[in-house]
């Protein structure tokens, strides 16, 4: 097999061991199976960056039946990023978390849900590879069902309420998704994404399309957790099993976001009258409310995983705002944060997660004085916290950087500058709480009694920071890919 | 009255969704949501269905072999074949979840866990 | 050993040192051996590169490319240069005082300090040697994260909430209001990398540049313009070392550092003399410098006195730069060094005070030059350097920022030095007094002697250096010419 | 005529939708919920969509209720409490949604307008290259398990998640120790008609389940449909047998063994075509002449979502009825 199947490789590999997973009936074994699996697709996604930054887009045609009448799998600079930090995200996790995952889940159920983790990670890597719409769907609801699993796996009970809301949210996103591409489907006739955007051409200006957009944007803002839609999703981050929140809160939203842009950017905003209103009058207010909602709740949050969930909504809210902008810039600083942003929160996901092996729950309260007793985990969430700072020669730099950049281009430098850079300044208070109480706390009777985490999953958590001060020193590689997919998709532009 | 009829069946789709939608918002008992929840998906359902039909047109099944009649798109059926059995599955973890509260919470009436215990 | 490598190992070193003490903790002799070591691999590996630069070599190392078109570059200039050999020097000395300091006192997490002054001391070389504003910038905000743990090395409440002043301030003007400055540059012109005389010049003009400069001169919160300074006196609670070394020469010398070379490298003199809504800055440190001189007036604390008067001393410098006239810019670069020389021989004398006496306020120092008299004549001669008179190093620097201003004709300027002047003998004098010429009546005040030697050899060995420079300044004259573009 | 009975059948469905929301029992919202799938199933093929309302009415009447009965046992309880949350929000986010909607129907093609996009692109074409190059009278399984086959595959694997998501919250049943205790093990076995009722017609209802099965191509149906409906005459048998005989006809285990064999064998078939030098899925690499690979890789991978739907759809429900001694 050559390259030619790297697309389709990516999706089936893990689609086919997660059923082989599902009837292992010994715990180690099933996570071997599962990290095994998840470096297969991560290597086959390097191997796609590979080619797409040699300038290639993949094409892969399944079944061999050319689109628009077959299924279409698509990959360019913009999913080949994304397909990084998906299977990345998915690997780190599962490499650090297998004492975690023992404690949390129990051996006796750590199959099946070695299979959900599979099918979560196939379904998101399915969406991100596909060329067409209505697959999108039907892997969205892989993936989100998949991280329902996951999700309720959480050992406190209130796991399930959350992920009960979760589930409601995240189907009402996806039908509306779906009720958008229906009007689409009737205005074109085709399902194929770049097939769509050709014959848009004609019926653009219909009511039909232009309410088409809106709910494929709302549903996808669903899913994605943008403010004010991101209720479900606080919750849902905290009580999930930490390794989880490592990996869902890498990349699930993100995917999310990256239909959206995807939608908006490729299919509709060329073809749709008007369609930067859209973004002007309901998206950026939304990533601005976002961003200061996000920061300032997260500072009065007293639990970790709670602070850093909240703390998401304001992330996603930079994304948002970058690619509102409506510039190559803007572009790019939304992509690079997407990439970099995925980076900061698994390595502090998987620091929590690291606690969370000695303390059930994760008040600062409880933790109080935990840093001293685990210095190196300790400071490992200390630098992946700066990265979401934004402090240089971390990632999350990289990233604001650009953002400011792009923001300084458009003609509201002053609020939206005032928007970053306070809402960072907000993150440093909340991240120094978090260290204050950590480290400076009197120690808890249960503090005093812990150790540091086991030593492979400090590695990881290691590699996790190593990969955040890397691309913040050295970012030439996502930048290249995200310069790109500003460059395809913003072609368009009138 | 033809506008009436040609866009009747669009309508009534207009109207699921809304009750569907409408309990999932308002109501508190979890199965009930899941069932306005069931009901917003059938109402996709019809959106599509409705889109495929032709006028004078049969199901796109061809007896004996007679490829020149007037069939209705069979690709909206598959689309929507696909998504009465993602509608299920949803629909059986989400019970799932429903009787793991129960048994956590005793209840399944008006269940937060953004709550203050912790 | 080729000059690139050279500014490699510079930063490498004291990395690799952090290191090595990290992991020889358990043996306090073998830690504190590596931790003297390091600081003599640094001081030569940084001193073989002076007569290079002196010689008008700029050797320069590239690292990853950290944004596109900017990568992590360094580069040796007349000033970075300067810096670097002080900071280096002064580690050294400051290393065995820590030493001293440390034992005589018993603290507590002996080795998180070392390991965290070595990290500090690599970013402040990176700082030094930057060749562009953002690996500048990168090194600055190493340098403030890295002195953290340092300034809340206490841990009780108070001194929490004292380095959450400090972190506060400098994490927050810098992303706030510098690193805003430096995209906008970076827009405009395209580049960030020093560049003798500037790399704005005719490509913004009006009252954008005093913007511009006003996010430089307060987002860098190291160089403590006032309303941004109340990080200084909140940092005093670190361990003494920590204030001689960082609080006065390190970090805070970074900041004006930084001032002097944005000045000159970004804006370029030239540029900015021509801009006059530029013209703020000058009363803005004028301001400064007064105003701190009659808070510390006000003092009964000695290193939160001494905090204050850098605060003042530090807009002597950047006043110097805002002066725009070569002499002046001399004289920034030469008062970088002696009130280098001056402040870490007074820091180390309330730091030797401490640890032998436990006294911190003012009002306790009656006749303690008789127990403690190298500590206070070392303390002398500090002080007097600090009011500006021969024979120290205070009185050459003083001199040509006076001659620079008197070429530009700011008789502002003049005023507030000699104002300055006379507020510094204010605050300094009535000590002295106290000290030498004042009896102590409580007998139980009265028995403790000198400090340990070694931090007796680190005071002495700065108080030498602060008359030394009186007469030997010359090499320092002759490479800071070359920054205002004068031949040898 | 026939359009007047379809907006009779969609009034009725409304009717039947609101009934569901604003009955308080939730045993009569349920059944509710079965009629108004057997309407939706009526209007279907009123709308020519026949695979579609046969799959409606087995999965959205038959599984779907029962898995709600089951659901309800658990939960045991029987009446919604009313709800104090404020609804003029809701209502008005749901009417701004309605309303948008309805704004974009007036440019919308008419319904059955044979100019409409949808029938002028892509549709055709199926009907054409199936003719040439499937030759089987469905198109919709021609479309299903072909041209759009990798949906098809995902779907499949859509169930399964459903399937371990069922099992990982629920748990794969009691020991069979304890399954001797179950209250609901006896079964309808004292009702003696029915059972013997049953007993006559669960055979019939698995061999029209296999000719559903491999009948898919020339008439509605396909591996979902015999899948839920297969599924439906073993719940037939549990209820009426018992579960544990239920269970023991075909044990826990071996459902997990079902539902991952039917994915693994639909996905088989797409890595024997990637082995054999095809794409994915391309059927046309399993055989010399074209037509015959297409029909053998639809018949195997329809197969698949047989074995793995039944093979879910009695493991979720095995799942909710053990649970009930916990």
């Amino acid at each position: 097999m050559d390259s030619v199947h790297l697309p389709a490789l990516q999706v089936v590999v893990p689609l086919l061991t997660a059923p082989i997973v599902a009837v292992l009936r010994d715990a180690r074994l099933s996570w071997l199976a599962a990290v095994v699996t998840s470096v297969m697709t991560f290597v086959v996604s390097v191997y796609i960056v590979q080619h797409v930054l040699a300038g290639a887009v993949l094409s892969y045609q399944m079944g061999g039946w050319a689109a628009p009448y077959g299924i279409e799998l698509r990959v360019d600079s913009l999913n080949a990023l994304m397909l990084l930090v998906v299977s990345g995200a998915s690997t780190l996790a599962l490499l650090a978390g297998r004492q975690s995952l023992t404690l949390q889940i129990g051996e006796e159920r750590l199959p099946l849900f070695m299979a959900a983790w599979l099918l979560a990670l196939a379904g998101l890597v399915g969406i991100l590879v596909s060329g067409d719409a209505f697959n999108i769907f039907v892997f969205m609801e892989i993936s989100s069902l998949a991280s329902y699993i996951l999700i309720s796996g959480g050992p406190d009970r209130r796991a399930l309420p959350s992920v009960f809301k979760y589930l409601i949210a995240g189907t009402l996103g996806a039908t509306f998704y779906l009720i958008g591409v229906g009007m689409v489907y009737m205005m074109t006739g085709t399902l194929n994404i770049a097939d769509m955007e050709a014959r848009l051409a004609g019926v653009g200006d219909t009511n039909v399309v232009f309410v088409a957009a809106g709910f494929i944007t709302i549903g996808l803002a669903l899913k994605a957790a943008i403010y004010p839609m991101h209720a479900w999703m606080p919750n849902a981050y905290t009580f999930a099993p930490n390794i989880v929140t490592a990996f869902i809160a890498a990349c699930s939203t993100k995917v999310a976001l990256y239909v959206l842009l995807r939608m908006d950017f490729f299919v509709f905003q060329k073809n749709l009258v008007d369609h930067e209103s859209q973004f002007t009058y309901l998206l950026m207010p939304l990533a601005l409310l976002g961003i200061v909602f996000g920061s300032v709740a997260a500072v009065f949050e007293r639990n970790i995983k709670r602070i850093l969930a909240f703390s998401s909504v304001a992330q996603i809210g930079y994304i948002l705002l970058g690619a509102s902008l409506i510039s190559v810039s803007g572009f790019t600083a939304a992509v690079l944060h997407l990439f970099n942003h995925a980076l900061a929160k698994s390595a502090l996901f998987l620091a929590v997660a690291a606690m969370g092996l000695y303390f059930a729950r994760l008040r600062l309260q409880v933790l109080r004085g935990a840093g001293r007793k685990m210095p190196w985990t300790f400071a490992a969430f200390v630098v992946a916290g700066l990265s979401l700072i934004g402090v240089p020669g971390t990632a999350g730099f990289v990233s604001k950087w650009a953002l400011i950049s792009a923001a300084l281009e458009s003609n509201l430098v002053v609020p939206l500058l005032v928007l970053i850079l306070g809402s960072s300044l907000l993150a440093i208070v909340y991240i120094g709480r978090i260290v204050e109480h950590l480290w400076f706390g009197d120690a808890t009777d249960k503090a005093v009694q812990i150790g540091e985490a086991p030593s492979w999953m400090l590695a990881m958590v290691w590699l996790a920071v190593a990969a955040n001060i890397w691309f913040g020193l050295d970012s030439s590689l996502p930048m290249a890919l995200a310069q790109q997919s500003a460059i395809d998709l913003l072609r368009q532009l009138p | 009255m033809s506008q009436i009829l040609n866009l009747s069946h669009y309508w009534v789709f207009v109207l699921l969704l809304m009750i569907g939608f409408y309990a999932v918002l308002t109501r508190t008992n979890l199965v009930k949501k899941l069932l306005g929840l069931a009901i917003f998906q059938s109402a996709v359902f019809l959106l599509f269905i409705s889109m495929g039909k032709i006028d004078g047109g049969t199901a796109p099944i061809i007896l004996n072999d007679d490829w020149s009649q007037t069939f209705s798109s069979p690709l909206p059926q598959v689309l929507i074949l696909t998504a009465i059995v993602v509608g299920i599955s949803t629909l059986a973890l989400g019970l799932a979840i429903v009787v793991r509260i129960k048994e956590a919470y005793g209840r399944i009436d008006d269940i937060d866990a953004s709550s203050s215990e912790n | 050993m080729s000059s690139e490598v050279s500014i490699l190992l510079s930063l490498a070193i004291p990395l690799t040192g952090a290191l090595l003490i990290a992991l020889t903790g358990r043996w306090p002799n073998v830690r504190e051996t590596i931790t003297l070591l390091t600081a003599v691999a640094l001081m030569l590996t940084v001193w073989q590169l002076f007569p290079e630069v002196m010689d008008g070599a700029r050797p320069a190392v590239s690292l990853g490319q950290m944004m596109p078109g900017i990568s992590i570059a360094f580069k040796v200039e007349p000033l970075g240069m300067l810096f670097a050999a002080l900071a280096s020097m002064l580690w050294l000395v400051n290393s065995v005082y820590s030493i001293g300091y440390m034992r005589g006192n018993g603290e507590k997490h002996q080795t998180r300090f070392y390991v965290c002054f070595a990290i500090a001391l690599s970013a402040t070389m990176g700082v030094a040697f930057a060749e562009n504003l953002l690996t500048l910038f990168l090194c600055y905000e190493i340098l403030t994260l890295s002195t953290y743990p340092l300034v809340s090395h206490k841990g009780d409440p108070a001194t929490i909430r004292s380095a959450r002043t400090y972190l506060g301030i400098l994490l927050g003007t810098s992303i706030g209001l510098f690193l805003p400055a430096i995209i906008w540059t970076y827009q405009i012109s395209g580049t960030l990398d020093f560049t003798v005389g500037g790399i704005l010049t005719g490509k913004m003009s009006g009252p954008a540049v005093g913007l511009l400069l006003g996010l430089f001169a307060f987002g860098i919160g190291k160089a403590a313009l006032m309303p941004v300074h109340r990080w200084l006196p909140a940092a005093m609670v670190a361990p003494t070392p920590v204030s001689a070394l960082l609080h006065a020469v390190a970090v805070v010398k970074a900041g004006v550092f930084t001032v002097t070379k944005v000045i000159v490298y970004i804006f370029g003199v030239d540029f900015l003399f021509g801009q006059p809504s530029s013209s703020w800055l000058i009363p803005t440190a004028c301001f400064t410098i007064i105003a701190a001189s009659i808070v510390a007036l006000h003092q009964i604390n000695l290193k939160r006195m001494l905090a204050y008067s850098t605060i003042s001393q530090l807009s002597y410098i950047v006043l110097a730069a805002a002066v725009l006239k070569p002499l002046a810019e001399i004289g920034a670069a030469l008062h970088m060094v002696s009130h280098a020389f001056g402040k870490i021989t007074l820091f180390f004398a309330a730091g030797a005070i401490y640890v032998a006496s436990k006294k911190t306020e003012l009002n306790q120092l009656r006749g303690i030059g008789h127990r403690m008299p190298w500590t206070m004549t070392a303390f002398t001669i500090g002080a007097i350097s600090m009011i500006g008179v021969p024979p120290t190093a205070g009185f050459v620097s003083k001199w040509y920022i006076l001659g620079g201003a008197l070429q530009g004709q700011h008789y502002l300027v003049v005023f507030t030095l000699i104002a300055s002047t006379v507020l510094n003998a204010a605050y300094f004098l009535p000590i002295l007094y106290r000290a030498w010429l004042s009896k102590e009546t409580d007998p139980n005040k009265l028995k403790h002697g000198e400090a340990p030697w070694p931090m007796l050899l680190a005071l002495v060995t700065t108080a030498t250096l602060t008359l030394a420079f009186f007469v030997y300044n010359q090499p320092v004259i002759d490479l800071e010419s070359q920054l205002v573009g004068r031949s040898k | 005529m026939i359009e007047i009975i379809g907006i009779f059948l969609l009034c009725l469905t409304v009717i039947t939708a609101i009934g569901v929301v604003r009955t308080t029992s939730l045993f009569a919202a349920v059944m509710l919920m079965g009629i108004f799938s057997l309407l939706m199933a009526a209007a279907f093929i009123l709308l020519d969509a026949a695979d579609v309302a046969l799959t409606e009415a087995a999965v959205g009447a038959g599984i779907s209720t029962v898995l709600m009965l089951s659901a309800l046992a658990l939960t045991g309880d029987r009446r919604e409490k009313p709800s104090n949350r404020p609804r003029v929000l809701s209502l008005i986010v749901v009417v701004i949604t309605a309303g948008t909607i309805f704004y974009a129907t007036f440019d919308k093609p008419a319904l059955g307008d044979p100019k409409a996009p949808i029938h002028q692109h892509v549709t055709p074409e199926y009907f054409a290259m199936t003719r040439q190059l499937i030759d089987i009278p469905n198109v919709v399984t021609a479309v299903l398990a072909s041209f759009r086959g990798y949906d098809t595959f995902g779907e499949v694997l859509v169930v399964f998640t459903a399937g371990i998501g069922v099992l990982f919250l629920l748990g794969t049943g009691p020991t069979t120790r304890r399954r001797r205790q179950l209250s609901s093990a006896r079964g309808l076995k004292h009702h003696q008609p029915l059972r013997i009722g049953g007993k006559v017609v669960i055979p019939f209802i698995i061999l029209f389940a296999f000719y559903v099965q491999f009948h898919g191509e020339y008439s509605p149906g396909g591996g979902f449909q015999a899948g839920a409906i297969f599924a439906a005459a073993v719940i037939l048998y549990g209820l009426l047998e018992g579960e544990r005989r239920g269970l023991a006809v075909l044990p826990p285990q071996f459902l997990l063994y079902m539902s991952a064999g039917g994915a693994l064998l639909f996905g088989g078939v797409g890595v024997a075509c990637m082995l054999l030098g095809g794409n994915f899925l391309d059927y046309n690499v399993l055989a010399n002449d074209s037509v015959t690979a297409q029909q053998l890789g639809i018949l195997i991978i329809e197969l698949g979502v047989g074995v793995t739907v039944a093979g879910v759809l009695l493991a979720i429900y095995h799942a909710f009825a053990a649970r009930g001694v916990q």
